[in-house]
């Protein structure tokens, strides 16, 4: 089907299902509950981990089946975000003409950039791809401000000129992002006793671009093409004297992924009309990566978990302050809830670059192959020891 | 209107840098706020509630309904921070943001609690922007701005240095440093000064010894920081360790002038700090009773003096609330009828004009000085004169706020 | 002309702070080959060593004086440095002055100790894993570092300054003769300069001229073989480790008065100072240095306001735009080896 | 007129002058080998032939074409292909994704944004690589990770991807090297089979006597750089000066 | 039949003289394939081995073994040498405990001269031949000794692999294909060389292709098929054996 099949059939379909019941799978918990806190099933966020998602999907293009590690694929996203802004300023507020610019600009940006870093490898490609990041970033902090808005990102305002559509809404604000009249920040809310979940127009719509750009990755994983990077990061000095010309094919996987950035970018700005210069600076680049290794680099579905991964922890856990913990703890005599108080309060809240840090460490010290790998060992235990003793006489059979 | 609450509680957003480099500052807010709850909560001693000119917030709550927060990170990206101040609103059903501290994020979260229909009340923003040329009808900011800085200074500069003074500007080269220097500049040049050179420095710069080192040469006297936080605190440190405080030039004594002070980059720049000028939104020295209302129960809980920041925050919070009372409803739209144009005292501010045109406060501005020997480590500043309102109020349409539109106040879904 | 001299004055000392992190960064890189994002915590940690030394040194004994009165009324603390009382005013007001220099003697232990059990506990584990591994765990070491340096210090800046006698400045330009105040350089930073030039002179000596240093510079690059030798190179990698945790450390203690650290002035320098190390080429120490001295300079010329005004923004971006420049135009950097980390 | 010409060909390594005035000329569909002692330049030849390195003067001509001056892919694309002499094979991928890429190569050429199509779908390139592992003997390594292969069986793969290319000239650097003795055996056989069965012209570097007597035609020696003797093999096994320099006394015939 | 070697009563399980080197149901994995399945075998004092086998019959995951190199794991087993048990060794302590390996890829160490490659290998104890008699077995090494290793020739880095082994003082020569890829003078000088080795009273485990001069040098040999070992016994047994020859030396 699809023109795929087997396993990764099945991985398509377990995302597609996981995507469209996101909703419901990620606010397990009812409203008025203690461990409301871990419910990430409003909007905003199951949009970041469906768009970041894309954008560690793309990365993993380059990165997982080239090896190139880039370090300035933020500038992507970036640009993108800045493209899709200005179509809703100028054009209109439909989201498509914003994303289809979104990928395009990025796809040329990515151009330009990787046609220059690619004469390098390892990590001279690496910094040369921070650098140009790291000078996009700068001049888009405060060289570029007309174009960019500096420090405060770039905005709509009630002065738009907007060609097709109106600067101003009839309620006096600024009109909203939509895909044909359908409005992006609609929601609606629907109520199972003390549970809560919300479905989100722009959250689907991004979903849905998840799925496709999804697709799109497992077919280029199983593709000559796919194989042919993959060749590349194995052993370069083959691949070229087996008449193959390495550039076109890692300049080709740097364009792409940096369109996925691009959209990414571009769904940022379609969800939430802003774009920061912050998400193009290295420490956005280096998210991607993290995202990527800890959930598994040059795996299908790895990225996605990473993406999922981080923002969480990014969003939930640097919510909960001492306030909240003193209400999980309230049923425990004082001293013990003072002291786990005190105890839980440096992971979370401003304490959760700490927690962050420390399941980096602890992921990739004992799952050398991220999340992934841990799934891999989790459904391994499941199935039992037999495959190890298959393996055993499948090896010990005579090799000729 | 968006997350009209309906059960017993309201619920607040505090959204506030907790990484990065403001995360002090950030930390601070969250106390104050903590403690404003608590005092609508009718908790602890009240605080200023007792010494608030407005008496309709009775510590039950707002209008009845407890009240309750949630707290999120900025990380001092505007990104981030919308995204933050967007879960409050989407996933705990806040009514109220406030926090932050930097104007772009500021001007960016303004922005997003326009288009989703809640208040937002500003935290720390010093930039002319946030109320000048971005201004939002949801919007609201009790600090004062880079104008007011500039006009409660100058008269100061002029009695400390004269008037035939020559200053070179290093500017953070974003929203709030080009505001703070565009207002200085001017204020300045109205006594006779002239401006040598305005220098714009990345934000993300450490190490400024570059920059300074041609100052001494440039035949300015006076060298105008127009940086905040770490950037002025390295910047201070390089000027003083390349001796400009010792030299003279034009035959008078070198100067360094900061235009936005705080306590708490006293204690980064320490000893360099001394008999430096400044202004400040409000010290916990001042002697008004709400000031010293404050000052009691903050430091009483936590154990020093509160910060600017935590004052800012800790009015803010209860100004919103005390409107709701007023207006009778949660209803951004009444909130803002009641907050627009709404005249206080007992904030530890003095008399207190929330303008109707911009949202903009106007009170009294400090003007402060490093104190030379400090007696302990919350008296770093002194306060050299407390600028009455009239001289730093200007016109709705003064230039440097002229653009940008109030628009119409939002009350959302 | 005296511009140009005092920007250069400035860039080597910039310099300086650049080619001591890239040091230890190449040298962690380039003989054990492990990409650490941890580097810059280490620099940030021997910056808080200076902190501490001082906040020890100040410890001080409380007394309430009740004439005064504290900020909310109650009787006022006095505090004496505990230095103080015991060694007496001048001695222990001295030794608070000296708190910078004491505290490398104080680091160089505690870094080596940081470095020993860092490389022990968590590096060692990654030395056969793809960079993209140590890139994600030390980034993680690094967090974890930094968030511990701020619980206990909190976010904001705290002033280390250096001792009295090297506050202020120096006239260079008076001394060659030209107008007083021209050319100024502040004590401190000679120092720094000094103290920097003596450490990486130190380090190349024990590289290149004891058995040491050989024998890890072929761990680096064939550490199965070396082990065949009959050589424990974890060990001696180990101690390499430790070293470059202590060059960083004291280039932190030493950067202290330069500029107040907070919890975050490593990661303010860590992608520099990697781009400085790629710059230079990977794997090697002089070219470390050169690059860290070279970016120095540039990045001091470009934000002279005669060429800002021709070219606008430029000294935000220079050290970039001159990197990919020097990279396009020598594929290894200035002075690195075929082969390393090219994969 | 050789499918092959170099002429007057030099290259020094600093101070060393790695080859010095090399001539050659390999005529079409023959098998040339070049022998000679460790050092004499054998390899550095062949890496001026493929575009690994520049001779510092001299002409490289295949078919009337010059080389000099292509790159490595270009280079092979006209027809030449190179077996190395440390294995320089796809590591990371299986035996059967190894053979596919030089399938994809002959088909393709240099570049083909071949994004859509899955791999599995490609049955010509499969079968084609399926056909060169049965000739090779290594059907049954196709699932195997290439890097986990002993030494023997990488240069056998390699050997292998390089005739799936169908190249008009191969270039071999010791392909027998470390080979076991009954693969050794395999291996001149199969050479000898293509040989026969299409056009093919071989340039081959070896030490193994046994390999060199069994499939040369013409033999160049090699010594310190520069063609010492270039003849058929019954001339060169007499040959004082090649038995003195390079075979030794225990040669096997 | 495998019975654990007494080292103490001077009696081992296969041979009635004394085994130096003894290799005791050893098994070997990389990562989950098992590669050498439970062999044992024994090396006599002074003795050259043969080991032989087809490409990938395991021999030099054997050596590695024996190396205690970090791969292959060694799972299962006991090896001693002169009655230290090499088993419990990581490779540092092996090497120190006697044991030489000249790896199949010769593993000059770049960036070091061929003198600094010899120096390397003098700097843990102990100390074997001195530099000077290295360079006097290999004169090429001693006109070269300021070159970098890596850019000598093939046969080259392999005296200077050999050499580098004997720098430190060894009792178990473990050689890997040390004839390929030389020219047979080569070849020939370094089996005269193995022969001095010999005569030292180094013993010798000898890998190797090109079996028929592996086994004119060799006293014992040993052939491993698939990870198993098929024949161990005198050298001579192989020549003569025809069976042997084609089946797994196709020779
Ligand atoms: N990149 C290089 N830099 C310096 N010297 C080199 C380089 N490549 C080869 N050489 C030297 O050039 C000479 C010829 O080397 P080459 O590899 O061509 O020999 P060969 O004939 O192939 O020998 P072998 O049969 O041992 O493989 C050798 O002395 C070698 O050390
Ligand atoms: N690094 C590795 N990872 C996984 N498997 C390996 C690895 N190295 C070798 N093997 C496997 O172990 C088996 C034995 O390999 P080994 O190298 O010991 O063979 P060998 O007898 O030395 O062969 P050759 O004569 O070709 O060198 C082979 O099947 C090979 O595929
Ligand atoms: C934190 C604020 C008081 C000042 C800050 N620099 C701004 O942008 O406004
Ligand atoms: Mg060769
Ligand atoms: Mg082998």
């Amino acid at each position: 089907m699809l023109g795929i099949k087997g396993k990764d059939l099945t991985l398509l379909g377990v995302v597609a299902v996981l995507a469209l019941c996101a909703p419901f799978i990620l606010n397990p918990f009812p409203q008025d509950s203690a461990m409301a806190q871990f419910n990430a099933g409003y909007p905003d966020l199951m949009q970041r981990f469906v768009i970041f998602g894309i954008f560690a999907v793309g990365f993993n293009i380059l990165f997982g089946l080239t090896g190139y590690l880039s370090f300035g694929h933020a500038a992507f996203l970036g640009v993108g975000s800045y493209s899709a802004v200005w179509m809703f300023k100028l054009l209109s507020m439909n989201v498509i003409p914003a994303i289809i610019l979104s990928v395009i600009v990025a796809g040329l940006f990515a151009l330009l950039i990787g046609f220059i870093s690619l004469r390098r490898s390892g990590i001279y490609f690496s910094i040369l791809t921070l650098a140009f990041a790291q000078m996009s970033f700068n001049l888009a902090y405060s060289v570029l401000t007309p174009i960019t808005n500096g420090e405060t990102g770039l905005q709509l305002s009630l002065d738009d000129p907007r060609v097709l559509g109106t600067s101003v809404s009839d309620t006096g604000g600024i009109p909203v992002t939509n895909l044909f009249g359908l409005e992006m920040r609609e929601t609606t809310t629907m109520y199972f006793g003390d549970w809560a979940f919300q479905f989100s127009n722009g959250y689907y719509f991004c979903a849905v671009l998840l799925l496709v750009s999804f697709y799109i990755s497992i077919r280029i994983f199983r593709s000559p093409f796919g194989l042919m990077l993959r060749a590349v990061k194995s052993n370069q000095t083959r691949l070229n004297y087996t008449g193959l010309n390495t550039r076109p094919y890692t300049l080709a996987a740097f364009v792409i992924s940096g369109m996925y950035a691009g959209l990414a970018g571009g769904l940022l700005a379609s969800m939430d009309p802003l774009a920061g210069a912050e998400r193009m600076q290295w420490t956005a680049s280096g998210e991607v990566v993290l995202m990527t290794i800890l959930g598994g680099a040059g795996t299908l579905i790895g990225p996605v978990l990473g993406a999922g991964f981080i923002k969480y922890f990014e969003n939930i856990f640097s919510k909960i302050n001492d306030n909240v913990l003193h209400q999980w703890f309230g049923g425990l005599p004082e001293g013990l809830e003072n002291g786990l108080v005190w105890v839980a309060e440096h992971f979370v809240g401003s304490g959760w670059h700490l927690t962050l840090g420390l399941l980096f460490m602890l992921v990739v010290t004992f799952l050398p192959g991220g999340l992934v790998e841990g799934g891999t060992r989790i459904g391994r235990l499941i199935r039992g020891k037999t495959r190890r003793a298959d393996e055993k006489s499948a090896q010990s059979k005579p090799a000729e | 209107f968006t997350n009209e609450p309906t059960g017993g509680t309201v619920t607040l957003g505090f959204n506030v840098p907790q990484s990065g480099p403001y995360a002090d500052e950030g930390a601070d807010e969250l106390r104050a706020y903590e403690l404003a709850v608590e005092h609508l909560n009718g908790e602890g001693d009240g605080g200023m509630l007792n010494t608030f000119s407005s008496k309709a917030l009775g510590g039950n709550g707002i209008m009845g309904k407890k009240v309750a927060y949630v707290t999120g990170d900025t990380q001092t990206k505007s990104d981030a921070a919308r995204a933050s101040a967007k879960s409050m609103i989407e996933k705990d059903g806040a009514i109220m943001i406030t926090g932050g501290s930097s104007s772009g994020v500021a001007v960016a979260v303004q922005g997003l609690c326009q288009e989703a229909g809640v208040i937002f009340m500003a935290g720390l923003t010093h930039s002319n922007d946030t109320t000048g040329k971005d201004k939002k009808a949801n919007g609201f900011r009790h600090f004062f701005n880079a104008y007011m800085s500039a006009a409660a200074l100058a008269p100061v500069l002029e009695k400390l240095y004269g008037s035939d003074r020559a200053a070179y500007h290093l500017t953070a080269d974003y929203t709030w440093g080009w505001t703070q220097q565009e207002s200085i500049q001017a204020a300045t040049e109205a006594l006779g000064w002239t401006t040598v050179n305005n220098v714009l420095t990345p934000l993300a710069a450490t190490d400024f010894s570059s920059y300074i080192a041609p100052v001494l040469n440039s035949g300015a006297d006076v060298l105008v920081l127009n940086h905040y936080g770490g950037n002025m605190v390295n910047s201070l440190t390089n000027a003083v360790q390349f001796g400009l405080r010792e030299k003279q030039v034009n035959g008078k004594n070198f100067e360094i002038v900061v235009p936005l002070y705080s306590e708490l980059m006293a204690k980064g720049a320490g000893q360099n700090i001394k008999g430096i000028v400044g202004s400040q939104n409000w010290d916990w020295k001042l002697s008004d009773e709400g000031t010293a209302a404050f000052v009691k129960s903050f430091g009483t809980k936590y154990g020093f003096p509160p910060s600017q920041a935590a004052q800012t925050c800790y009015a803010q919070t209860l100004l919103y609330a005390d409107a709701v009372e007023r207006a009778g409803s949660f209803n951004p739209c009444a909130v803002g009828e009641a907050l627009a144009g709404f005249e206080f005292d007992g904030l530890g501010n003095g008399k207190t004009l929330y303008r109707a045109d911009d949202h903009q406060c106007f009170k009294d501005v400090l003007v402060v000085k490093g104190a030379e020997d400090p007696q302990d480590e919350f008296h770093l500043v002194e306060i050299v004169e407390v600028t009455p309102v009239d001289q730093v109020t200007y016109d709705p349409e003064h230039p440097m706020f002229a653009g940008g539109a109030l628009g119409e106040c939002n009350p959302g879904a | 002309m005296e511009a140009i001299l005092l920007q250069i004055l400035n860039g080597l000392d910039k310099g300086s702070a650049y080619a001591l992190i890239a040091l230890g960064l190449t040298l962690i890189f380039g003989t054990l080959g492990v990409v650490n994002f941890a580097h810059g915590a280490l620099f940030m940690i021997g910056a808080f060593c200076a902190v501490t030394v001082q906040k020890v040194l100040t410890l001080s004994k409380i007394t309430l004086d009740p004439t005064k009165t504290d900020f909310l009324g109650n009787p006022a603390q006095i505090k004496t440095p505990y230095v103080e009382s015991w060694f007496g005013p001048d001695i222990g007001a001295a030794l608070i002055d000296w708190s910078v220099p004491l505290a490398i003697l104080f680091a160089i232990p505690i870094m080596l100790l940081i470095g020993v059990i860092m490389e022990r506990g968590l590096i060692k584990h990654f030395y056969r894993r793809p960079h993209a591994d140590q890139i994600l765990v030390t980034f993680g070491l690094a967090i974890v570092l930094q968030e511990l340096i701020k619980h206990y210090f909190g976010a904001n800046q705290i002033a280390t300054p250096a001792p009295d006698a090297f506050r202020g400045s120096f006239d260079f330009g008076a001394m060659l003769g030209m107008d007083p105040n021209v050319v100024i350089y502040p004590y401190w930073r000679l120092v720094y300069f000094a103290f920097a030039a003596v450490i990486i002179g130190a380090v190349f000596a024990f590289l290149q001229f004891t058995t040491f240093g050989m024998v890890v510079r072929a761990g680096m690059a064939d550490r199965e073989t070396v082990g065949l030798l009959g050589i424990n190179i974890d060990k001696r990698f180990t101690i390499m480790f430790g070293l470059a945790a202590a060059v960083a450390g004291m280039a932190g203690v030493m950067y202290a008065p330069i500029n107040s650290p907070n919890y975050h002035i490593g990661m303010d320098f860590l992608v520099l100072s990697f781009v400085v190390v790629v710059v230079g080429g990977m794997g090697s120490l002089p070219g470390a240095v050169l690059a860290g001295f070279l970016l120095g300079i540039l990045e001091s010329f470009a934000s002279m306001n005669e060429i800002k005004s021709i070219i606008p923004g430029i000294d935000q971006i220079i050290i970039y735009l001159a990197a990919i420049i020097i990279l396009l135009t020598r594929p290894r950097g200035l002075m690195g080896r075929k082969g390393v980390m090219e994969e | 007129m050789g499918i092959l010409e170099v002429k007057n060909v030099n290259k020094r390594f600093g101070g060393l002058q790695a080859l010095g005035d090399v001539n050659l000329s390999v005529a079409e569909n023959s098998v040339h080998a070049i022998i000679g002692p460790n050092g004499a330049g054998k390899s550095t030849l062949l890496n001026c032939l493929v575009g690994k390195l520049i001779p510092d003067t001299g002409s490289v001509m295949f078919d009337g074409q010059s080389v000099l001056g292509r790159t490595p892919y270009e280079i092979n694309q006209m027809g030449i292909s190179r077996v190395f002499q440390t294995p320089e094979i796809f590591g990371d991928l299986t035996v059967m994704e190894n053979m596919m890429i030089p399938c994809f190569a002959k088909r393709d050429g240099a570049f083909k944004l071949n994004v859509i199509r899955s791999v599995e779908g490609q049955g010509d390139i499969r079968d084609r690589a399926e056909a060169m592992l049965v000739d090779m003997n290594m059907a049954d390594k196709r699932h195997m990770h290439a890097a986990s292969m002993s030494r023997g069986d990488k240069r056998r793969l390699e050997i292998g991807m390089c005739l799936a290319q169908q190249p008009r000239l191969l270039l071999l650097d010791e392909p027998t090297a470390g080979m076991a003795r009954a693969d050794t055996n395999n291996t001149i056989d199969l050479l000898k089979q293509i040989k026969a069965s299409r056009d093919i012209t071989i340039v081959i570097i070896e030490h193994d006597m046994h390999v060199v007597f069994s499939l040369a035609q013409r033999i160049t020696v090699l010594a310190q750089g520069t063609p010492l003797v270039e003849d058929v093999p019954e001339k060169i096994k007499g040959h004082p000066k090649v038995r003195e320099a390079y075979l030794g006394e225990s040669t096997p015939a | 039949m495998n019975v654990k070697p007494d080292f103490n009563k001077g009696k081992n399980y296969a041979e009635s003289a004394p085994a130096f080197l003894s290799v005791w149901n050893m098994e070997s994995y990389y990562g989950e394939s098992y590669i050498v399945q439970n062999i044992s075998f024994n090396v006599h004092e002074g003795e050259i081995l043969a080991l032989l086998g087809r490409n990938g019959a395991g021999k030099t995951t054997t050596l590695r073994s024996i190396a205690r190199m970090n791969a292959p794991q060694v799972t299962g087993g006991e090896i001693w040498l002169d009655h230290q048990p090499l088993h419990k060794m990581a490779s540092y302590e092996a090497s120190r405990a006697g044991i030489g390996l000249v790896p199949e890829d010769r593993a000059i160490i770049p960036g070091l001269t061929v003198e600094e490659n010899l120096q390397l290998a003098q700097i843990a104890p102990p100390v074997g031949w001195s530099l000077e008699r290295l360079y006097e077995l290999f004169p090429r090494l001693g006109e070269r000794r300021k070159q970098e290793g890596v850019t000598l020739s093939g046969g080259e880095q392999q005296m200077l692999a050999i050499a580098r082994a004997l720098a430190r003082d060894i009792k178990v020569l473990l050689l890997d294909e040390p004839y390929e890829g030389l020219a047979p003078v080569i070849v020939d000088e370094i089996e005269k060389t193995l022969r001095i080795i010999k005569e030292q009273g180094i013993t010798t485990i000898l890998v190797e292709q090109n079996a028929v001069r592996a086994l004119e040098l060799a006293d014992r040999a040993v052939i491993l098929d698939t990870g198993t070992i098929v024949f161990d016994g005198a050298a001579a047994e192989v020549l003569g054996n025809e069976e042997l020859r084609s089946e797994y030396l196709a020779i």
